[in-house]
């Protein structure tokens, strides 16, 4: 069931939850200089506004109204088509992601535009279609790198997935349910990360792996294919992308926080910590995981396109596989 | 929602024509990708949340993708045939009566009457094997993934592990028919 | 949800992308078109599957289209992988030319 | 007697055949030493079997069979192994026996080159015959007359002239399409008898009446009843094997093809085994159809007989001649048949038996004759007397046999069947003896043609036969004038099994055997 | 909402006794996945090991087999029905096995000539069986479709075995895409016969017709739609177009096993669902089968007449045979002698078939296939044997007697005729006399001496294996032949215990 909403309350929640993404995502651009020029011993951005707060603003303005240049021989359709199904999947699995319940005047409230009773499934169904944004913009613009850089991204991204997914099923098979909210549940006690370690490290990886992100970042490496499948976007168009690429580290990081940091739920249970409302928690989680990443970005090298396609078949499949082995045995011994 | 079905199913049938319509083969495929999606949103509405994401992963997320990619490696060149010619023209009419067809004979009741399907009825007062021991909406109450998985390797453990050898044959002939040998020209 | 009123939409969806499927195997040439209009016709049978299975309380219809899924995958990536194999021998990729044999 | 005497006239050839595959095929005197000695085993056996045949009626049973032998096959459909030897069939075996041994001696020394595998062919041949004539159990009997084709198509498709591939094919797709519709018939009588087997003797007494099939209610429509088409399957594939008329064309396109030494068994005992099934089970199992079909039939025995006789007179081909000779003999056989007399029928089975015998030594003169002078074109051949006089002196006993003069056998059989056919109507007799009185012509100008006046140009050189070839006809030419003079052996073996026949289709019930 | 996990139906695991009755299907899948774990440590000029190694596989699962066809406990379903262990699967099995293993031990022989010898052959030889012999078994939907499927897709990749052929990876591209779409009509009928009996497992399918009075539209358009799916499996016409070019391009030992085992698996499926599922529709899906019947044999003969390859006249004449075969299915379910004679008629066909296949199989040149007419000229007088037997099987494949050949038409006929059916045998038999034609034609080819200008062709020596099997299928058609009772008998017990009827 998708949830017992008046369907209004439905229509605020996906707007704010979409335009909360977007500013989110934008300000992470901003966030990720200020923690590039950090690690490199810099200032980054802090003309456009206090500390260069406005900066992700004037981005926005400049590419709105930069000059669309686009190859001449493109698939004019599918050129269209490939930015702006970027962000749309790992918004749609958005939706699903708790934040959080509260009983307010006896109506239920919860933190999610949708509650899903399969809410894991949809995430992983929902990602996978992710993939067709990038291949897009890589064929659609009929260029050997864009091309190259599509296909590397596609082939990365179907691969991780399997890894990312394997990963996931420890979780499961430990809450007993695919509803998310029964999933955070479940982690009232002991968070997963405790119990699931190896899971949380493969699903991690695998996640720099499926946002496209340092040191997997090889579908768009500036030094051999010239940014990859986005070589050929411009202006607000190549905007598309940046900003799908922030939303999907947003989600990656959100559904960690949900599957193995417990969500909402704060960090002991008990005061004064659970006097911070849930979806601040959750927040708060997904920052510090946002960091993490960018602090990932910056400080390590990039792994060749061979060792990347081992590095996911050959270590995580099989030690996701390993995982789903140890806690299956041990839940049934248990039970 | 009966608008949402609508839409959906609409796109489903639109797509659909994409597919053997398109000149160009990587709009069939792109077709075909949205006519699985809205097939896997008709499971959600049908109930079927775990086909919903197998819909999903595996078809729209790899079988597709895998389309896709073979398409821009090979980069087929699109058909000398005109798309809409007589024969598609023949064969969308047929399309065309087929549905009518089955629509009117679904329609008309004969299927399933007041007393619901027809094949519950018979399937009722012939069933040794508990396949309607669910209540009505015991499928629908709690996610029915549980209900299938429980099936699956129970009643129906037999056809899963015959899924199991097809999946292990197919990987062991696409690696046999695409390996370059030495021998290889 | 849905009501038993939508069924006879559904099972029409479902005949409908069967027919197209089945038109389009007739009808086009490139064996890749060729093979996704067998994957519409396999989706064809699954949503009819699934309507049925819904109105009758039944799982089989889940599970049967469980296992066409996995089935068409199989043939897809059998399918996808003999076109690669024939292109790289350098041939045009026509149905209606696969037939060296025929005299 | 525990002896399977009649599973080995059918098991001997077969070994023997297996056994020539191990034989190295240049060795052709062994070849030839196995095949000889496989059908003169069959021969002895055959001989001692007919010497020994009881002269008797069966008490109890339908059908009067001796030395039965039945075993299970296929329990299942109920169809059984089931040989048996009666009158009917005695001397027809007899016949087959000898003309294979003929035929083995026939083969031609020089012609090494594929003698293992045409040697092969005979004996699988001479098995099938044997088997066609034992058989007393119908889907075995199906087995053989089918069977029978297999090693017939090789043998005339890889030996003989050069017109041999369509005329093999002629007779190949005529006679399976008679037999495949005799298939048919057979499972009809096996599923509506009701007693659910093959079997002859419980098929003769356990098939139903036959029920006419209604049109319209009070008006008779000629229409067949089932029973009724089924004896038309039956007698289709018969007569394409006889041949009657309409279906003969196979027969000169075939015989002109045939190698000479082969043509002895074909012509001497294939075509009688249409005949043969006529009696064994168009009579047996179908009295009511074959009564109500014998004018008609009768009439094409007739037409046959007048045909085959014009066409002789019109052929300029000596093998055709003969062929058409062979038809026209043929003929009479079904009309004795078809006169549903005892007179007719047992003259049936002396006429078979003669012209066995006859047709053999006919076409072994013809082969001889066109082996010297390298054409059969009868006008192209005269006065052969003088060359060889040792041949005219057989073919002057073979062609008095053929067309019918008193002493020879040929009188013997075609007045008995004249006899039934009389007893039928006169107006058939009248028109048979038209027939005689046309093979004198046409014999007799073939006779003087050949052998009379100067001598041709192509007869100069020619020798005489040889000494192991007279002795090939040597036997023949005796048995033409013995069985003339002395043909009770024949009659009486018959006779037994012809009184149940005839009784069976005339529907008059079986006298006590009446034994004089 | 936060709804407890429990679950909702009783979950009844099968026992260990099912496993049991699934013995020589487990034997063989075992093999399947053990041949390709030893693949990998056999060295690549032992490939011939495998081949050692498939045949003991199939000989322990026949063996099985032969366990089963004797247990006390078969005639009952396994896995909650889905599928049956009785004597009528183990009599498929047991052909479907001697038939694999009849190729098994050609093949080495011939892939080393054609250069092909890769240990995956056997491997999908023994995948393929075991998809067959389960459909063999299948009682539920599910387990054929899927039966079927695991067959076919081992079947496309083994038509495409020869990887650098054109000709090989065409025909299995065109096998592949046909079968898809096959596979789509079987799909879409099975959904529509769920829906409208509310079932998947046969036995309840088969009690629910029973039961129902009415007849839904939908249900019948289920039933053509499966029956449309298994004949092109079974390649009858006109669902037979793809047969002639797959039969020609795959690798001729594919071929051999394609050609018999492939039908041998869709005709005992097609018995069990249409003449033991079905019979309550009987009436409205006879028209159908009967006009595919005559349609098979009138166009599988005609078309035979024409060819000028062997490969493709045995493809065709294998439409006619599907023809004949059907025609066991066509007549009313209530005869027993339809099955026994579809069974009789299979085991026949299999090794009449295989064997003249293996004749081409065996004569196969180094990288060429012997195909042609032409190349048939004169064998005879260089291999007598195989001539011989080659003469033999084509005689068989023509109804002669004494052959297996005969017998299996003799059964058909004798059903069509016993339930009243008689037009039907009277094509069957209007058309055979048509087929000895072009079997005898090339019969006599044989035994034709060689013509002067003809381009002498490269015959392969024999080899023991090659020998053993030509050995083994002659002798089979002549025991078939004239020992009918062994195989009758054999049929018949299989008829009689045959699920879905048998039980209920």
């Amino acid at each position: 069931m998708i949830g017992q909403d008046y369907w209004w309350v439905l229509l605020i929640k996906a707007v704010v939850v979409v335009l909360g993404l977007t500013t989110i995502a934008a300000y992470l651009t901003y966030a990720e200089r200020k923690v590039a020029a950090r690690i490199q011993l810099r200032l980054g951005p802090n003309r456009v506004g206090p500390f260069g707060l406005l900066q992700p603003a004037a981005d926005a303005v400049k590419l709105l109204f930069k000059e669309n240049a686009a190859p001449a021989n493109r698939d004019r359709l599918l050129y269209l088509v490939g930015p702006s199904l970027a962000g749309g999947a790992a918004v749609l699995a958005f939706a699903v992601i708790p934040m959080g319940i509260n009983n307010w005047f006896n109506y239920q409230f919860h933190w999610d535009i949708a509650h899903f009773n399969v809410g894991l499934l949809f995430i992983l169904g929902v990602t996978s279609l992710g993939v067709y944004s990038l291949f897009l913009g890589g064929w659609s613009a009929n260029s050997k790198y864009s091309l190259l850089g599509g296909l590397r991204s596609s082939a990365q991204l179907i691969s991780y997935e399997m890894a990312v997914s394997f990963a996931l099923i420890g979780t499961i098979i430990l809450a007993g349910s695919l509803d998310l909210e029964q999933i955070v549940g479940a982690q009232q006690q002991t968070w997963f990360i405790v119990l699931q370690p190896l899971a949380f490290v493969l699903y991690f990886s695998g996640a720099f792996a499926e946002t496209n992100r340092a040191p997997f970042d090889l579908p768009e490496a500036e030094t051999e294919l010239v940014a990859g499948y986005h070589t050929e976007y411009g202006s607000m168009r190549f905007g598309l992308y940046f900003l799908g690429e922030y939303v999907n580290m947003v989600i990656v990081s959100s559904i960690a926080t949900t599957l193995f940091l417990g969500g909402w739920l704060p960090l002991f249970p008990f005061h004064p910590f659970d006097w911070i409302p849930g979806p601040l928690w959750f927040l708060g989680k997904v920052v510090v995981l946002l960091f993490f990443m960018m602090w990932v970005r910056w400080t390590f090298p990039r792994l060749r396109y061979d060792r990347l396609m081992n590095f996911g078949w050959k270590v995580l499949l099989p030690l996701g596989l390993l995982n789903i082995l140890i806690t299956g045995t041990v839940v049934a011994l248990r039970a | 929602m009966t608008a949402l079905i609508a839409v959906v199913m609409a796109l489903a049938a639109i797509s659909a024509i994409g597919v053997v319509l398109s000149p160009q083969t990587i709009y069939s495929a792109l077709s075909l990708v949205v006519t699985v999606t809205m097939i896997s949103v008709l499971f959600l509405l049908l109930n079927a949340q775990f086909l919903f994401a197998v819909q999903l992963i595996i078809y729209a997320g790899a079988v597709m993708v895998l389309f896709v990619f073979i398409i821009a490696l090979l980069n087929p060149e699109a058909e000398d045939r005109p798309a809409l010619d007589y024969r598609a023209m023949i064969g969308l009419a047929a399309v065309a009566a087929v549905t009518i067809l089955v629509f009117v004979t679904a329609r008309n009741g004969i299927t399933y009457g007041s007393g619901g399907f027809r094949g519950q009825q018979v399937g009722a007062a012939s069933n040794p094997y508990h396949t309607f021991a669910f209540g009505a909406d015991a499928v629908n109450a709690a996610g029915n993934v549980q209900t299938v998985a429980g099936q699956l390797f129970t009643t129906y453990l037999l056809p899963f592990e015959i899924t199991s050898l097809l999946l292990l044959v197919a990987a062991i002939g696409a690696v046999y028919l695409t390996r370059r040998t030495k021998e290889a020209a | 949800m849905i009501s038993t009123g939508a069924f006879p939409y559904l099972l029409g969806l479902s005949a409908f992308l069967f027919t197209i499927g089945a038109a389009g195997v007739l009808i086009r040439r490139n064996p890749i078109v060729v093979l996704m209009c067998i994957e519409l016709m396999l989706n064809a049978g699954n949503i009819a599957l699934i309507a049925y299975g819904r109105f009758l309380n039944s799982v089989e219809g889940q599970i049967f289209a469980f296992m066409v899924i996995v089935v068409a995958a199989a043939e897809v990536v059998v399918g996808l992988a003999l076109v690669t194999a024939i292109f790289r021998l350098g041939r045009e990729l026509d149905v209606d030319d696969l037939s060296e044999m025929s005299e | 007697m525990n002896v399977p005497w009649l599973t080995l006239v059918i098991v001997i050839p077969v070994g023997a055949a297996l056994l020539l595959q191990v034989v190295p095929r240049n060795l052709t005197a062994a070849v030839k030493g196995v095949t000889l000695l496989a059908t003169a085993a069959v021969a002895v056996i055959v001989g001692v079997l007919v010497a020994m045949l009881p002269h008797t009626v069966g008490s109890d049973q339908p059908l009067t069979f001796h030395y039965e032998e039945t075993h299970a096959w296929i329990p299942g459909i109920g169809a059984s192994y089931h040989l048996g030897l009666d009158g009917l069939s005695a001397w027809l075996l007899a016949l087959n026996a000898g003309v294979f041994l003929l035929g083995a001696l026939a083969v031609s020394r020089r012609s090494t080159e594929r003698l293992r595998f045409y040697c092969t062919l005979l004996l699988l041949t001479e098995a099938a015959t044997a088997g066609v004539l034992l058989a007393a159990d119908l889907l075995l009997f199906y087995l053989f007359w089918e069977g029978m084709l297999v090693p017939l198509y090789f043998l005339l498709s890889n030996y003989g002239g050069e017109k041999r591939g369509p005329a093999t094919l002629k007779f190949i797709l005529y006679t399976v399409a008679g037999s495949l519709l005799m298939l048919l018939s057979i499972i009809w009588l096996y599923v509506n008898s009701g007693a659910r087997s093959f079997d002859l003797e419980t098929l003769i007494t356990s098939s139903g009446p036959a029920q006419a099939v209604i049109v319209i209610p009070g008006i008779h429509v000629p229409t067949f009843t089932p029973q009724e088409l089924v004896f038309i399957g039956f007698a289709l594939a018969f007569a394409i094997k006889l041949p009657l008329v309409p279906f003969h064309t196979w027969l000169p396109d075939l015989y002109e093809a045939c190698p000479p030494a082969a043509l002895v068994f074909f012509a001497g005992i294939v075509s009688k085994l249409g005949a043969y099934g006529f009696i064994r089970f168009g009579l047996t199992l179908f009295p009511e159809p074959v009564n109500h079909f014998k004018w008609f039939l009768a009439g094409v025995a007739v037409l046959s007989i007048i045909y085959g006789a014009l066409m002789a007179l019109s052929e300029r081909d000596i093998k055709r001649i003969v062929a058409y000779a062979s038809i026209s003999h043929l003929g009479f056989v079904a009309l004795g048949i078809f006169s549903l007399t005892q007179n007719g029928v047992n003259g049936s089975i002396i006429q078979m038996i003669n012209h066995g015998i006859i047709i053999s030594a006919l076409f072994l003169i013809v082969g001889f004759i066109e082996a010297r002078t390298g054409t059969r074109d009868r006008r192209q051949i005269a006065g052969l007397e003088r060359r060889m006089p040792w041949l005219y002196a057989f073919f002057l006993v073979a062609t008095l046999a053929a067309l019918g003069m008193p002493g020879m056998n040929g009188f013997v059989g075609e007045f008995t069947i004249m006899l039934g056919a009389f007893q039928l109507n006169w107006v058939y007799a009248v028109l048979a003896g038209g027939g005689v009185v046309l093979a004198c012509w046409y014999m007799l100008r073939l006779h003087q043609g050949l052998m009379h006046g100067p001598p041709a140009a192509l007869v100069e050189r020619v020798r005489d036969i040889r000494m192991g070839e007279g002795l090939l006809l040597a036997p023949l030419a005796a048995l033409m004038i013995f069985l003339g003079v002395y043909p009770r052996p024949v009659g009486d073996l018959a006779r037994p099994a012809v009184t149940q026949y005839v009784a069976r289709a005339t529907g008059t019930p079986v006298l006590p055997a009446v034994y004089s | 909402m936060l709804a407890q996990a429990v679950p909702i139906v009783p979950l009844v695991t099968p026992s260990a006794k099912d496993l049991l009755g699934l013995l020589p299907e487990l034997i063989l899948g075992g093999g399947f996945v053990v041949l390709m774990l030893l693949d990998l440590v056999v060295p690549a000029r032992r490939r011939a090991w495998l081949a050692a190694f498939a045949f003991l596989f199939i000989a322990a699962s026949f063996g099985a087999c032969m366990w089963g066809w004797f247990d006390s406990g078969s005639g009952r379903a396994l896995y909650f029905g889905s599928i049956a262990y009785d004597k009528y699967a183990m009599f498929i099995n047991a052909v479907l096995l001697i038939s694999a293993a009849l190729v098994v031990i050609i093949s080495p022989q011939y892939l080393n000539r054609r250069g092909l010898h890769y240990g995956e052959y056997y491997a999908l030889i023994l995948a393929a069986t075991t998809g067959m012999m389960l459909l063999a078994g299948a009682m539920s939907l599910m387990v054929i479709f899927l039966a079927i499927e695991l067959l076919s897709v081992s079947l496309y990749i083994l038509s495409g075995f020869s990887r650098h052929e054109e000709r090989s990876q065409e025909a299995a591209l065109k096998y592949l895409l046909l079968g898809g779409f096959a596979s789509g009509f079987l799909l879409f009928g099975m959904a529509l016969v769920y829906g409208e009996t509310g079932h998947t497992q046969l036995q309840q399918i088969e009690a629910a017709l029973r039961v129902s009075t009415n007849v839904d539209p939908l249900l019948l358009a289920g039933v053509i739609l499966i029956f449309i799916g298994l004949a092109f499996k079974a390649s009858l016409v006109p669902f037979h177009t793809w047969t002639p070019d797959v039969y020609q391009g795959a690798p001729t030992s594919v071929t051999t096993f394609m050609s018999v085992a492939t039908k041998v698996a869709a005709f005992a499926v097609m018995v069990r669902v249409f003449t033991y599922t079905f019979p309550a529709v009987y009436a409205h899906w006879q028209a159908i089968v009967f006009l595919v019947a005559i349609a098979s044999m009138l166009v599988g003969n005609i078309a035979a007449l024409t060819q000028t390859s062997v490969k493709r006249m045995l493809a065709y004449s294998g439409i006619a045979q599907a023809g004949y075969i059907l025609i066991g299915v066509a007549v009313s379910p209530s005869e027993p002698l339809g099955t026994i004679g579809v069974l009789y008629y299979l085991a026949a066909y299999a090794v009449t078939n295989i064997g003249a296949f293996a004749v081409i199989t065996v004569m196969a040149g180094r990288g060429e296939d012997l195909d042609s007419y032409a190349g048939l000229r004169g064998l005879a007088y260089r291999r007598p044997y195989v001539a011989a037997a080659m003469g033999l099987f084509l005689l068989s494949l023509g109804g002669f007697p004494p052959t297996a050949g005969f017998f299996g038409k003799f059964f058909v006929f004798a059903a069509a005729i016993k339930s009243g059916q008689t037009s039907l045998a009277l094509w069957g038999i209007a058309t055979s006399a048509v087929s000895v034609f072009y079997y005898l034609r090339v019969a006599l080819l044989m035994y034709q001496r060689p013509a002067a200008d003809q381009p002498e062709y490269q015959w392969s020596r024999s080899t023991f294996g090659g020998s053993a099997v030509l050995l083994a299928t002659t002798a089979g058609t002549l025991v078939l032949g004239i020992l009918v009772t062994l195989v009758y008998s054999a049929a018949a017990a299989a008829q009689g215990a045959l699920l879905p009827v048998a039980a209920g």
